[in-house]
């Protein structure tokens, strides 16, 4: 791993650039710990975490007993001792163990002391589907900490985005849970990571276009930049949106969207009912409401439990689905 | 572990290394606790206060236990370590903001009390002490964390992977368990078919029962424990036997699943009354001295009974004032619609 | 309490009704159990099973220790063993310990093993606030429930409803979680109880109006109904819809009022992120679009954590509020 | 607790109460056990099976506590247990199904072979074995439940809370650890500073720790348990102390925190060269029947492969089938909506 960053072009992963992410932060700040399980020895099943331990020691990096309510609760005290903490669940649904704690304590005991411990914690969570994992390893978990109180909530779609989000929800002076698209860990990037990037509540227009803004985050992103390149056949000229925080959202670029577009379509893959689409569409209709051209269309994961690996395909958006709903908004 | 009998007569060397005067201070503390505690009782009654959750019985656990640490130490209490506060400096009138309703768990700077925010969601507040701990052993601090919880707080996960993670890390952590005998409506029986002071084995670390009804046995083991965990040895469970004379809160009808007889029984185990016979007998301190404490005790109750009462409600801005260090402009736009409206 | 039910009109409290149901549903099931934290010998916090230990004995009604998770996970392993399972969960904020067994488990376990195991559970939540509560005593959870796919969610606002949608509940073959306003626990209705009443999934018109529909379920739902009668001397005539089933939504009852009245507002004191009214704004849009003359209005809890007693009147939807919101729907 | 030592020679009474047969037949479960990990592991490596967790070194541990149970009996394991559900009569092609990826955790019927589904969400199995245990006792069966949990499954609050209730509720429930050293890369030590076997008492009941490599005193443990529980007498917790010779998964490169030199050691404490030097010193058995049970257990690897492979991808609707027993009219416009596009 480089000691230097920020310095040289290069390419980079996901999983590298979050690794970077945590080797400068814990670097530039003394009271910064990494922990969770297998993230010390190993570097973790994604290896985001590798080579941290031996780079900064067992003191600041280390692993813990599957324990994830104590994790978090433990990020929570560390906070009162005016430490800073990184925390990882290995895969989405085993940060449900902790759901007490996150909602309970690290998203409200800022304000339950009235401010005077502020909980800098960040919680790393390896998220969504299409590894062709097991059940409970391809959750879109985001809903729950989107509507928690108290919360920031931020999704990277490309490696030098995610150094930059990893960064600033670091730097924070508030809990972030950062979800990782897991099925983007090994997808390149070429470039220069740094802090340059918009931070924490600031979306970004990944394609320009005028006919219909297709709006989404983490792995999807790349599927609707596929949808919106197909769609140019059809003459359809989409924007695409890349929400990169769920929370707080970005109302400003929403809007503007909506206005400039008059047709959404919002794109995930968490089951439809109250994922974050309901709460996009609800926004816009809130904010934009005689902008709009057509219903803001949603394509979602189906209100089911995800799929076995066999059925992931089709039970996570596709180019097609995005392209139909596109159309339709265009068309209605 | 006991040093005094419920009749005040020696049951163990009760020189635990306190001169008369701290021995007169932990009577006088204990005088002013339960007739606090009583006063907040009659303060809910009459609407100055939302449901209260009383302590009387657990003076000696919480007293004796929260005298026994340092400046440097911290703590995390539950909902029901009011006594413990005071002895940690907490402000009695805003602590009791908690339970006037005008704020949450933290309306005393927990920093500055060394004294963690007020927990509900039971044995949520252990791994935090855990955490805090972990803290100190970053720093190399030689201070320790004691966490407060009840018998039924041992049956939630937390209890189980902070204990477990604290053998684990070896950090400087004190559990302190205060049995009074009763989770709400269920006997210590229906909560474990074990015993709690015994699973510390299975963490790999010392466990001590204590009778918590003995103000010197309480300082005397945890004194130890805290020793210990500041020399590095690690975390201690402590069990302090004590009994809930009350019903769980205000709110709630111990006649539905208790007998009196066995409160009554539990009154002859009074901590305060054995520990006044046994400081008396034993020449430290006379009948004018419990007076004077008594005296002391109701101005104080008066004192802060005034307090609670001249607190106003708080500003609707507070509902948004702390949710963020860093709040977001769609947050700020969101608490203008409130306040405007 | 009555060993009849069904058959003589009478003066009932939510918590009454919902005791009764309890009690003809463990006379009716001989394999159905009922248990949780100080059910047994005290009845319940709420008295909601008061009686029930005595009358059907401590192995179909019992006490358990402070285990959140194991008391959720207890109800799977008895629908293994081909028991029915009412728990109860004390307060809104402490199903939380549990959200890992309900989301992985509960909700997941038929389609786990094919269909080959039904789970016909009823999670019993005291929610929402208006009780000057502490802390964690006055959370409405609704959102963490209804976006696990897999799980069925009903809040009754009435004595009478409250006990067909807890028998309903009970009857079902699939987990339904039940969500009781706490803040109506003593309320009166007088009426028959039975079973004539909707079942789950649908909702219903409690006050009939042209000019807006205002949409809410459980303690809000009174709060509605007064802000229609406020709403007579703005000369607005506003339909009063009651959700009662918040998964499944009622979608033909929402469309045809969005149909009928072109104006919707929906009112909740969960936080308005991801709230139940995202999900019926977005539902409206997409089902209703052309029908609607103004935007879907919110009226919700605030962003923040549920606040101390003192502050609940300025965070809960009021009266004024809703009508706010109502008439600038109709004035849109 | 041993009665057979790594080199085959008698450490105990080794008089089980099972016939020469009985006996043969333990070694030949082992032998096919072993023979289809290493055949999944292939098939993984092949692309015709996802993440794939072996249990080579974990075949007596498995096994011996599986013959153990009776057809009443229920099982609710976790990923690594397909040893055991050989031996509960789970078909071996079924259970694939969940690492072919075509189905969740209970591709087999899991009331008909008496063996739960497959669990992941770590010790969270372990609360549906109590509830299944709380069901038999409400019915007055003379039958048990025993729940898989690995070391590290210890650490959750899932075990803890569901271990203290069966303690409580006196039900019929085997707790059964296979302690395999490690939980990915976190060796035990890092698990808990205390020993798992000992929660037990904590919890007010028996604890004991057996070598999870001898067959017979795995059997012989879990039979006493079994026992105890069927007559009433409560849950036993045992701790079978075995290796996980491999990775954690074919998606884990141990290699990065394992010492080779450890694995080695651990192969010389192999549960199957150690029963079969005994078995066929006993004279149960000799090198033909060994012979016999490893072509046995190709004629089967293949057989299993052949239907792994055989195994298509299941259709779309499956999707939506089996998500309600009862589902709502919207459930199934949207089952159309995903069919229909
Ligand atoms: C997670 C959670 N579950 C349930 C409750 C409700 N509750 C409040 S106090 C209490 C009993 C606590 O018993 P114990 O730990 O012995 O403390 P004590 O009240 O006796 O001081 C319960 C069940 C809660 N606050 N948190
Ligand atoms: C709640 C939860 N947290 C984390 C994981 C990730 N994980 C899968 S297996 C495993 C280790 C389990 O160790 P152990 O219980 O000893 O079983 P073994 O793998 O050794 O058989 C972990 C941490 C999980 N599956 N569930
Ligand atoms: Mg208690
Ligand atoms: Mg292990």
């Amino acid at each position: 791993m480089d000691e230097v960053t920020g310095t040289e072009e290069r390419e980079w992963t996901l999983s590298g650039a979050l690794n970077q992410a945590l080797h400068d932060a814990l670097a530039e700040d003394p009271r910064l710990v990494v922990f969770g399980e297998d993230v010390g020895r190993s570097g973790g099943v994604f290896r985001v975490t590798d080579g941290l331990q031996s780079a900064f020691g067992a003191t600041r990096v280390f692993d813990t007993p599957i324990s994830e309510a104590a994790i978090a609760g433990t990020a929570v005290g560390l906070a009162f001792a005016g430490w800073r903490s990184v925390i990882e669940f290995q895969f989405d649904a085993f940060s449900y163990p902790a759901l007490e704690q996150v909602i309970d304590h690290v998203a409200k005991m800022r304000e339950r002391v009235r401010g005077r411990v502020d909980m800098p914690i960040t919680i790393r969570i390896p998220a969504f589907g299409g590894i062709r994992g097991k059940e409970h390893h391809g959750e879109s978990p985001e809903t729950y900490y989107v509507h928690t109180a108290g919360l920031k909530v931020v999704v990277p779609s490309s490696p030098l985005d995610g150094y930059t989000l990893l960064r600033r929800a670091i730097a924070d002076p508030d809990p972030v849970v950062v979800l990782e698209p897991k099925a983007r860990y090994w997808a390149k990037e070429t470039g220069i990571v740094g802090l340059d990037e918009a931070g924490i509540g600031v979306g970004r227009v990944l394609r320009a276009g005028d006919d219909v803004a297709i709006v989404s985050y983490g792995a999807m992103v790349q599927t609707c930049l596929d949808a919106a390149s197909a769609l140019v056949e059809d003459g359809v000229d989409a924007r695409v949106v890349d929400l990169r925080s769920l929370a707080p959202l970005d109302d400003d670029l929403l809007v503007r969207s909506a206005v400039e577009t008059g047709r959404v379509v919002v794109v995930h893959e968490a089951p439809r009912t109250l994922g974050m689409a309901a709460e996009v569409a609800a926004r816009i209709m809130e904010l934009a409401f005689d902008h709009l051209e057509a219903p803001v269309g949603r394509v979602t994961g189906y209100d089911v439990p995800y799929p076995p690996a066999s059925l992931e395909a089709a039970y996570r958006p596709s180019v097609d689905r995005i392209c139909a709903a596109a159309l339709a908004a265009v068309r209605y | 572990m006991r040093l005094i009998s419920p009749d005040g007569s020696e049951a163990g060397d009760t020189d635990v290394g306190l001169n008369s005067e701290a021995l007169r201070d932990m009577l006088r503390r204990m005088i002013i606790a339960r007739r606090l505690d009583r006063e907040c009782i009659a303060l809910q009654r009459q609407g100055e206060l939302t449901v209260y959750p009383g302590f009387e019985g657990q003076e000696a656990a919480q007293i004796g236990s929260a005298l026994a640490l340092g400046a440097d130490d911290f703590v995390f209490p539950t909902f029901r370590e009011l006594a413990a506060a005071l002895v940690r400096g907490v402000d009695a009138v805003q602590y009791l903001q908690y339970h006037r309703g005008t704020w949450h768990g933290g309306p005393y700077d927990p920093r500055a009390t060394r004294f963690g925010p007020i927990c509900i969601p039971i044995a949520t507040q252990i791994p935090h002490a855990l955490g805090h701990a972990v803290g100190q052993q970053l720093d190399g601090l030689e201070a320790c964390t004691l966490a407060y919880f009840g018998d039924g707080s041992t049956s939630e996960g937390d209890f189980h992977e902070a204990a477990n993670m604290a053998g684990v890390f070896g950090v400087p952590l004190v559990l302190f368990c205060q049995n009074n005998g009763w989770a709400i409506s269920l006997p210590t029986g229906g909560q474990t078919a074990g015993e709690i002071w015994s699973r510390a084995q299975g963490y790999g670390f010392p466990g001590v029962r204590v009778d918590g009804n003995d103000i010197l046995a309480v300082y005397a083991v945890t004194r130890d424990a805290v020793e210990r965990a500041r020399r590095g040895d690690g975390p201690t469970l402590i069990e302090a036997l004590t009994y809930r004379i009350g019903a769980h809160s205000t709110a709630d009808d111990a006649g539905r699943y208790r007998a009196d007889a066995e409160v009554e029984a539990a009154r002859s185990l009074d901590p305060i009354s054995r520990y006044r016979t046994w400081l008396i007998g034993a020449g430290h301190a006379d009948q004018d001295f419990v007076v004077g404490c008594e005296v002391e005790a109701d101005t104080f109750a008066m004192e802060v009974r005034a307090g609670v009462i001249a607190t106003p409600a708080p500003p609707v801005e507070w509902m948004f004032d702390w949710t963020f260090a860093a709040p977001s402009e769609g947050f700020q736009r969101m608490r203008r619609e409130a306040l405007g409206g």
